[in-house]
């Protein structure tokens, strides 16, 4: 396990250094530079001056050693600065992150508190009532586009119900850590999470149908019943226990994908996470940012499928990591 | 007079295909005593596993209709509800899959696995349970009971597994067992070692047994009685000596000649003209097996053939068994583009 | 000169793990065997699932490539040859697989299943080809209008058969069988059997029949190679392996199967307990102090055991 | 009786000839058999007339023109869907619009279909080193974050227009069909068949295009068919976010991401709700139809 | 484009009185409306004269997209919206009046020395930080010393600065000192001395201190430029000496201020103001649901804004304009001034002349912005009432005058397919460049381009689209030789002088235009002579003329901007002449809820 992971670790580090390469060349491709996007149209400074902040970034510099410097820093763990933020890229992150990474996390449990109910009961019940429901369900929520979906939401909820705030993550007004403050960060978090998870449901629904729609046909199912285990126990003990394998295991592959994905949610929902944070550093030509951004995305779909096979590996005697 | 623990009265067996029935199994009546081997042999889709299934009540309801009476110690398994055919199942019945690298939950320890029909029904201790497990084990011929009890299916050759599954169908000294094809998925040395076991079993336990094999070697050596099935229906029931010595039915006749053991100086080997029908193609009336026979008059078949006793306890389907002859100028060749 | 050749065939294969996933071992599939084939003569490789049987064949047609040894086919090495000689060579060389479902691409008709090999190596009008094709396919006993299906059309036996047609299509001189007969029902399977034995009279075929049917197997070779543990254990005419066997492991092999005789098992069934017995008892002395099974040792002309 | 067995036969072939079940077929057999695939290829395909037809009938520069006496007319005779905030028809913008989101959909499925096929049948057939070295570069791609990298892509790109767009999507859409592909591929080599071709002196790609192809385009019609409805999607998202087409080429986001006022989205469905509606039922067609597709090349689904 | 992208900075609302002069502006996301304007003359001031409650709570609306950044420094910050969270708790030392010029009022009082070339501040008492230390002299200093430090990388080391005596020296890290500047002994007065007298200095002068004692000093290397702005001293725990302190920060999103009793004006009026980013989507459902007091309204949601029952609205003059600009040169960085080209497609100025006349703004600001846009005339916009010439008619929109120009230039339809030909003859294609900024942009551009087409003038998108700011500023910029004509907006700053936008060495200088009058008027308009108000509007009417007469570039549109406030709220307004209530510490609300 231990080697499983040093190695998986080992294999992350060329990855991460081409995916930094990759990032890097391209944001440096970028029509304009975080001076123009700080300082552009702003008359009062001279061209001259952007050039010497342009100098005092070392944006002049070839792009291969401003790589190398750039990268000397960040495998020390120094993200560089933001030019638009002006701030340590780490301290900036450091708040989104969690936002992002929390939003992520409510949304997946929420998901899956709809998807796994929902997929169990297509796939036992197939061609029933109730599996044409849900299956009309997933249709709608592949075809949906996310941002209108979550518009009508805010629009909703919010204007007309007035039941969930319009934006931000919490209220000011309460103390870290009080129970006002807990409520109010979880009264900010449902519209986001329900728009996401509602749309978010349907590969798991899927799945899970296919999957116990196959497995209700193998062998050891069979065996089951012939020891005379009653419908429901075959159901809980030995179909949805094969099942639900492969979901546990898309966990870390679905956080990342949530995490990326977070840039509609965010954005709507003027939630300060990193989906959001892109955009306006892609807009900024801040690239410290935007690389640390993708880096982090990287990452995290590296680690992501780690836990995937980590937790495939727990979960199914099958499967020996090592 | 022996007891019965089974008696299958003229079980019919349909699939839904389309909007409309087949019958897979066809008006089969049978019994099985206690301490006795009923083998049931025929080629591949006569529908033995539908037969075995039938027994264990684990047809799919949306799929398959039932119909006749499948009598076990004077209840109709058919008309039982889910909740009392379970209480039967794993308990009186017991089953022995054909594939025991699938018939396994690949999650499951062994001993969980065994441990599992004992929890249904029998009201032991876990302490208990686990012990009757381990002597189970011993019992299959696994010697290292205790690491198994806690291994996982993969982690098992097939040989191994299939004596897993045999102690899962014994786990509560069934009263009948129904082995579908158990050694078929097996190597010729594991699969000997297997009937050796079953045979051993067998004596010790005293209960009924089901025996579905395709294979007459098998049939020879572990069947005491012996029915023989062609399209869903049985075409010969005799006990297994008379049987080996004496096969009537056309088809129990074609069947032992292709066997390439059975013929001794290399020779051709008989071949059975043309293709089990389908299910929805086969002409229920008259004798199933006469278009495989061309050669054989229409008058010697019955219409809609009965089974006749010809001897006390050996029963034949259809007349056409009378006047039965090989082609003969079958040597020349199987084909008819020889022809 | 024997048709075929196997001399000291190894083929290995790596097991790789540790950290950086380094071959650390081997899995060694086929570790030494050598026999050879006459014309006209049918070859058995007989032993248990996993002792390398296919893996022997496979090397021989060129599937898997060869650790050591040689493959002698009418003299020549198959291994050295390269390009144009060795396509020259490989199709007298043929192949019958054992899963009639796989073996058939699906997605193909019959006729350009078994045209296949003709459009590679030879020649021909479509018309010549449609017209060889039918030949082939009304000699393995299928209608004409078969050649315009497809594989899920066919059973079983019949689809065994189109694959036989597939490998005659070339004219080759060696077939190697891999459990040509193991997929199918026992009439099937004696359909396919009759017909191996018709083609091989027909076109003086030799064959290499790969079965762990022993009953197959003595019914259709005239010598027969038992292999355990990628070795071969014993060789020798189908009579010297069946009524004489020496190896422990071909006895064991052999007490395995079953009784035909219902009257009989009982003593069949003491039989294989006794050679049982003997396996547990006597089964290190087979081996050497590399835990290696010994070489073959001729016993007499035609039968060779591997013994001290 | 010579000549009857000759016409029998001859009516054999004709019989065997006619009933060769091409995957096609038994594609639109599958189809015809499920009520709501065919239902759903009718609309599509009806969409995809209305779409490509229209504009003969449509000028352009007539539906782009500005008119600032019109904005905002909810539909009437003139503007069947009224107009928007430049007075243009929206009627006339949704069917250029759903012309050019198809095409950007269809050829962005195709070519990154196509990417994916070939590099993941190449990886996936020859396995080994080739697979190997191909791997580590899907690896090391399938770790790029794509929507970021879309967006970064498009802020480079100095020319953008479809097919600058095109060109971006597909680039980063093939990586997770090509690890599909290969691992399709990797089994399907395999198989018997393959080694029979082998075996037989066919060249491997004779047998990577001809044999093991054939086998996967089953899987490859299918996913193709299910990420058409994505890609589709995937422009209106980025159109919304603004790194989509520019307004000058209108398409279906182009009309949907109108709706981010309170007032148009509340107020003036007719702006965004017909390119919303148009998209959905697209996406349901394409789905039902795929879903037939799928169970078509599932013997074991086939409702037919 | 999205919002996402807009860059806000330049849009202040015109109360912060930041000393940015001239910037340039994106167009907003905003959208038509969709009916007539009844009238646009909104009111300044709020009309709610109850009196306010004592510890009332206010929540303040900082409209944006986006978060604010958060660097909470006068020095360093570099968004608009960050200036807007800075307005409750810090302040500069000198106020403003309603014509943007400085007085004595604030928490300094300042004098001017005869030669115009220093000026003295002098701090009153009582003005202390928010951690009790008094304002110092040598703070305000410190504030030179940070902006004029050679590590320092923002965008306010400007002319203003860099004026300073010495400065130059200091900056390039030849001198350890500002010469210019001397700090009193008692730490109450600072004198600044520049190297050139400029009216400038009454719109422009740097007021704002920084608490040297707090965030640490730079000059004795006990912290460096980087570790302020990593530090909790500018980003989460600011002080200053406003009228609130900040009692609580969540980064991007929120701040809570708490009255600051101290404050040296007096005590503020409200006990804790709440200030939270509301995206421009959801302002109006927000000031409809009293989930908000106070916000700046997008003009383009006017329509709904103004059947919301529990707001006021008011509005005023922005100091921004839209404008249409005609390449007509190139930069020359050797050097550093701008060259016309005399063969430049649109060298004519008839030509020019004629576009502006073809463009139709009247139905544009009618049409579009519900009259919240009224067709611009000049370069001074108008809200320097006192420089705006309001007699220049400017070009206003006549097809048939811009028909009878373009005859006279010689530009006539020779092949008759209804497009002009040029003077020689050639048939041209002009090049139109244009940025993306919400959704109006592209049918602005469009229908500029068909007014065009009307007269006969072809044009067509550069690159068929519109481009996003940093692509059109890198075109525009490089003076990307296809395009002829691009769309651009300017924000003006508080400070009317044009030079930074139209002076011949200036780079903002977008069209190259030169010509020596032009130099001669922008460098009277800051000469000594300048201090006198009289003088200066004169020579800038002249300048104003001059512009309308060349047509550089063709101002399109002037903009309102509007402000939504609950009605609860009392002594607001937007009026920068109400010098009692612009500033947030007489802000109060009448009652403990929201008007709903
Ligand atoms: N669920 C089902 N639906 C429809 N037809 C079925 C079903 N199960 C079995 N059949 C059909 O019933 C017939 C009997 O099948 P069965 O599985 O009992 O044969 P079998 O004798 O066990 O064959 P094998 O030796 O291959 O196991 C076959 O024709 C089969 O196709
Ligand atoms: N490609 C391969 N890589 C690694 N090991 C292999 C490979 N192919 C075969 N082996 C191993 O080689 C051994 C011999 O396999 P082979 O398939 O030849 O056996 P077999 O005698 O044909 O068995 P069966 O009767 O099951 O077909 C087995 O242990 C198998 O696991
Ligand atoms: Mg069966
Ligand atoms: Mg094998």
């Amino acid at each position: 396990m231990l080697i499983f992971i040093l190695r998986r670790i080992l294999i992350m580090i060329p990855q991460l250094l081409l995916l930094s390469l990759v990032i890097f060349v391209l944001a440096k491709a970028m029509p304009g530079d975080a001076v123009t996007g700080a300082f552009m149209g702003n008359p009062d400074v001279t061209p001259e001056r952007m050039e010497e902040i342009r100098e005092k970034y070392g944006l002049n510099d070839p792009w291969y050693e401003q790589y190398g410097a750039w990268i000397q820093k960040f495998v020390k763990g120094d993200m560089g600065k933001s030019y638009v933020h002006n701030q340590p890229v780490t301290q900036l992150l450091a708040g989104k992150l969690g936002n992002t990474v929390l939003l992520a996390f409510c949304t997946l449990i929420v998901s899956y508190l709809i998807a796994i109910p929902l997929g169990i009961i297509a796939g036992r019940w197939t061609d029933s009532w109730f599996d044409k429901l849900i299956v009309g369900y997933n249709y709608f929520s592949i075809a949906t586009p996310i941002f209108i979906f979550a518009l009508l939401m805010l629009f909703f909820f919010s204007f007309h119900l007035g039941w969930f705030p319009f934006g931000n993550s919490v209220d000011i007004r309460y103390d870290v850590g009080s129970w006002d403050y807990f409520v109010s960060k979880a009264k900010h978090l449902v519209l986001p999470t329900l728009s996401g998870a509602i749309l978010g449901t349907a590969g798991t629904i899927q799945y899970l149908r296919n999957d116990i729609i196959d497995t209700k046909l193998k062998d050891f199912v069979k065996t089951a019943r012939a020891k005379g285990v009653p419908e429901g126990r075959v159901y809980t003990r030995h179909i949805l226990r094969n099942s639900l394998l492969p979901i546990a295991a898309f966990l870390g592959y679905e956080i990342t994908m949530l995490i990326a994905g977070s840039v509609f949610i965010e954005t709507i929902f003027a939630y300060p996470g990193l989906g959001q944070l892109f955009i306006t550093s892609i807009g900024g030509r801040d690239f410290t940012v935007v690389a640390a951004l993708v880096m982090i995305s990287g990452a995290a779909v590296i680690v992501g499928t780690m836990l995937s096979d980590i937790i495939l590996g727990i979960v199914d005697p099958r499967i020996r990591i090592d | 007079m022996v007891k019965s623990v089974l008696e299958i009265k003229n079980l019919q067996t349909s699939f839904r295909i389309k909007d409309n029935y087949y019958a897979a199994v066809d008006d089969v009546s049978l019994t099985v005593h206690e301490n006795e081997v009923l083998a049931i042999v025929g080629e591949s889709g006569c529908g033995k596993s539908a037969l075995a299934l039938s027994i264990m009540g684990l047809h799919d309801k949306k799929v398959a209709k039932l119909e006749g009476q499948i009598n076990f110690r004077d209840q109709n398994i058919l008309n039982l509800s889910p909740a009392k055919l379970n209480k039967i199942r794993g308990k009186d019945l017991g089953m022995i899959f054909q594939d025991p690298m699938t018939a396994l939950n690949p999650l499951s320890t062994i001993g969980a696995q065994i441990v599992e029909p004992m929890k249904y029904h029998l009201k032991l201790s876990s302490a208990d349970m686990k012990k009757r497990t381990l002597e189970l084990l011993r019992r299959v011929g696994i010697k290292n009971e205790n690491r198994v009890f806690s291994q996982y299916p993969h982690e098992l050759s097939g040989g191994m597994r299939q004596r897993v599954v045999i102690a899962i169908a014994l786990a509560c000294d069934p009263v009948l067992l129904i082995a579908d094809e158990p050694t078929t998925a097996l190597d010729v040395t594991i699969q000997a070692q297997i009937m050796d076991l079953m045979k051993e079993l067998q004596t010790q336990m005293k209960s009924g047994i089901v025996l579905i094999t395709h294979d007459l070697g098998v049939v020879a050596e572990m069947a005491d009685r012996v029915a023989v099935m062609y399209a869903g229906e049985v075409v010969e029931l005799a006990e297994v000596n008379e049987l080996f010595r004496k096969p009537l039915h056309p088809y129990t006749q074609s069947l032992f000649s292709s066997i390439p053991s059975n013929i001794k100086d290399k020779g051709r080997l008989h071949v059975i003209e043309g293709m089990v029908p389908s299910l929805q193609a086969l002409d229920r009336n008259g004798c199933r097996f006469a278009p495989r026979v061309p050669w054989i008059a229409e008058s010697e078949h019955e219409n809609n053939p009965k089974l006749h006793e010809v001897e006390p306890g050996h029963f034949v389907r259809c007349t056409c068994y009378k006047n039965f002859h090989f082609r003969p100028e079958e040597s020349e060749g199987d084909n008819h583009v020889f022809a | 000169m024997s048709l075929l050749k196997v001399n000291d065939l190894k083929v290995h294969f790596p097991i790789r793990g540790g950290f950086f996933k380094t071959v650390v071992d081997q899995v060694r599939a086929v570790d030494g065997i050598s026999f050879e084939i006459e014309p006209g003569e049918t070859y058995g490789l007989v032993g248990e699932s996993g002792c390398g049987k296919t893996t022997t064949g496979r090397a021989i047609i060129g599937l898997n490539n060869i650790t050591e040894g040689e493959v002698l086919f009418e003299g020549t090495d198959l291994a050295q040859l390269s390009g144009r000689k060795k396509r020259a060579q490989s199709r007298d060389i043929q192949m019958i697989f054992q899963d009639p479902y796989s073996s058939l691409n699906v997605r193909k008709r019959v006729l350009d299943i078994v045209a296949e090999p003709l459009r590679n190596y030879e020649r021909m009008s479509p018309k010549e080809e449609l017209d060889k094709v039918q030949a082939l396919i009304e000699r393995v006993g299928l209608g004409p209008e078969a050649v315009y299906k497809y594989p899920h059309q066919f059973s079983g036996g019949q689809r065994q058969r189109i694959g036989i047609a597939r490998a005659l299509t070339l004219n080759p001189k060696l077939i190697i069988a891999d459990e040509p007969v193991s997929a199918l029902d026992v009439s099937v399977q004696a359909q396919v059997l009759n017909f191996m034995q018709d083609i091989q009279k027909e076109f003086n075929l030799s064959y290499l029949f790969i079965s762990h049917d022993l009953g197959v197997v003595q019914h259709l070779c005239n010598r027969i190679g038992i292999m355990y543990k990628g070795r071969l254990v014993e060789e020798g005419t189908a009579d010297e392996i069946y009524s004489t066997p020496q190896h422990l492991y071909t006895k064991r092999l052999i007490s395995a199967i079953p009784e035909m005789d219902p009257a009989k098992r009982l003593e069949k069934t003491h039989l294989r307990q006794a050679i049982d017995d003997e396996y547990r008892t006597d089964y290190d002395n087979y081996f050497d102090d590399e835990g290696r099974l010994f070489d073959l040792k001729k016993i007499s002309d035609t039968h060779s055991v591997a013994m001290l | 009786m010579k000549a009857d067995v000759v016409t029998d036969k001859n009516v054999l072939i004709a019989e065997a000839k006619a009933n060769n079940q091409s995957f096609g077929k038994t594609i639109w057999r599958e189809i015809k058999n499920d009520k709501m695939a065919l239902g759903a290829l009718v609309v599509f395909i009806v969409i995809l007339l209305a779409a490509y037809i229209s504009p003969f009938f449509l000028d352009v520069k007539v539906v782009t023109k500005i008119d600032f006496h019109k904005i905002y007319l909810p539909p009437s005779a003139e503007h069947w869907l009224g107009t928007d905030k430049g007075g243009r028809d929206i009627f006339g913008q949704l069917m250029i619009g759903a012309r050019n989101s198809i095409t950007i959909g269809v050829v962005i499925t195709l070519i990154a279909g196509f990417l994916g096929l070939t590099i993941g049948l190449i990886s996936g057939y020859f396995g080994g080193k080739v697979d190997f070295v191909i791997m580590r570069i899907l690896d090391f791609l399938m770790v790029l974050p794509t929507l970021m990298m879309i967006i970064v892509f498009v802020a480079i790109v100095p020319k953008f227009n479809v097919w600058s767009f095109i060109a971006i999507m597909s680039v980063l859409l093939w990586f997770g069909k090509a690890r599909l592909i290969r691992s399709k591929a990797l089994s399907e080599k395999e198989l018997d068949y393959v080694n029979a071709s082998k075996t037989l002196g066919t060249p491997n790609w004779k047998i990577m295009v001809f044999e093991v192809f054939p086998n996967l385009s089953s899987l490859v019609i299918v996913n193709m068919t299910l990420t058409l409805a994505n890609n589709i999607g995937i422009e209106t998202g980025l159109t919304f976010l603004g790194f989509g087409l520019p307004e000058s080429t209108p398409s279906l986001g182009t009309l949907i991401s109108y709706a981010r006022t309170p007032d148009v989205i509340q107020n003036k469905l007719w702006v965004w709700l017909p390119a919303s509606l148009l998209i959905l039922v697209m996406m349901l067609c394409i789905n039902f139809v795929g879903q037939a597709i799928k169970r078509a090349s599932d013997a074991r689904q086939r409702l037919a | 484009a999205c919002t996402g992208k807009e860059k806000v900075d330049e849009k202040e609302p015109a109360k912060t009185d930041d000393k940015d002069k001239d910037t340039e502006v994106e167009e907003e996301e905003e959208e038509p409306a969709e009916e007539e304007a009844v009238g646009v003359d909104f009111p300044l001031d709020t009309t709610n004269s109850e009196a306010a409650i004592e510890d009332g709570e206010m929540i303040y609306a900082l409209v944006s997209s986006d978060p604010f950044e958060g660097t909470l420094n006068k020095v360093f910050y570099s968004g608009a919206p960050d200036a807007e969270v800075m307005q409750f708790f810090d302040e500069d030392l000198l106020a403003v009046d309603g014509d943007y010029l400085i007085t004595s009022d604030g928490a300094a009082s300042f004098e001017l020395s005869e030669d115009n070339k220093t000026i003295t501040l002098s701090i009153k008492d009582g003005v202390n930080w928010h951690d009790g230390e008094p304002v110092k002299a040598s703070d305000l200093l410190y504030a030179y010393e940070l902006l004029g430090h050679p590590d320092y990388t923002g965008n306010r080391y400007t002319f203003t600065i860099s004026n300073v005596e010495g400065m130059p020296a200091y900056h390039d890290g030849t001198a350890d000192t500002i010469s210019g500047i001397v700090v009193s002994e008692d730490e109450k007065t600072i004198s600044i001395t520049y190297d050139v007298a400029t009216p400038s200095v009454m719109s422009g002068i740097w007021s704002a201190p920084v608490p040297r004692h707090y965030v640490g000093d730079v000059t004795t290397g006990d912290v460096t430029i980087d570790d302020i702005l990593a530090s909790n001293t500018i980003r989460t725990e600011p002080i200053g000496f406003g009228p609130y302190k900040v009692s609580k920060i969540v980064p991007g999103e929120s701040v809570l201020y708490e009255r600051y009793d101290e404050y040296w004006r007096g005590k503020p009026g409200l006990k804790s103001v709440v200030l939270k980013v509301v995206a421009p989507g959801s302002v109006v459902g927000a000031l409809e649901k009293g989930e908000i007091d106070l916000a700046s309204v997008p003009v383009d949601q006017y329509n709904v804004l103004k059947e919301v029952q529990n707001i006021e609205l008011l509005g005023q003059v922005d100091t921004a304009y839209t404008y249409i600009g005609f390449k007509l040169g190139k930069w020359d960085a050797e050097k550093k001034v701008n060259v016309m080209d005399p063969n430049a497609l649109l060298a004519d100025k008839r030509v020019r002349q004629a576009m502006w006349h073809a463009m139709d703004n009247e139905v544009i600001g009618e049409k579009m912005y519900h009259g919240l846009r009224f067709p611009a005339t000049t370069l001074i916009i108008p809200v320097f009432d006192s420089f705006h010439d309001a007699d220049n008619p400017g070009r206003p929109y006549d097809p048939e005058k811009a028909k009878a120009l373009l005859d006279e230039a010689g530009w006539v339809d020779v092949d008759g397919d209804g497009i002009r030909e040029n003077a020689e003859g050639e048939p041209v294609v002009l090049n139109f460049a244009s940025m993306e900024g919400g959704d109006v942009a592209e049918p602005i551009a469009n229908w500029y381009i068909q007014n065009w087409e009307d007269v006969g003038i072809k044009v067509q998108l550069y690159e068929g689209r519109l481009h996003e700011f940093n692509a059109f500023y890198d075109l525009i910029e490089t003076d990307e030789p296809g395009i002829d004509i691009y769309q651009g907006a300017w924000g003006t700053g508080t400070d009317p002088d044009p030079e930074g936008l139209y002076g011949d060495t200036a780079s903002y200088n977008y069209t190259r235009f030169v010509s020596e009058k032009n130099s001669e008027l922008l460098a009277a308009g800051t000469s000594e002579d300048a201090f006198d108000a009289d003088y200066r509007k004169g020579i800038y009417n002249e300048w104003q003329e001059l512009m309308v007469e060349e047509v550089p570039v063709a101002p399109t549109v002037y903009r309102y901007e509007l402000f939504g406030v609950n009605k609860r709220l009392v002594n607001y307004t937007i009026d920068a002449a109400n010098l009692d209530n612009k500033y947030p510490w007489k802000w109060g609300v009448s009652q403990a809820d929201p008007v709903k």
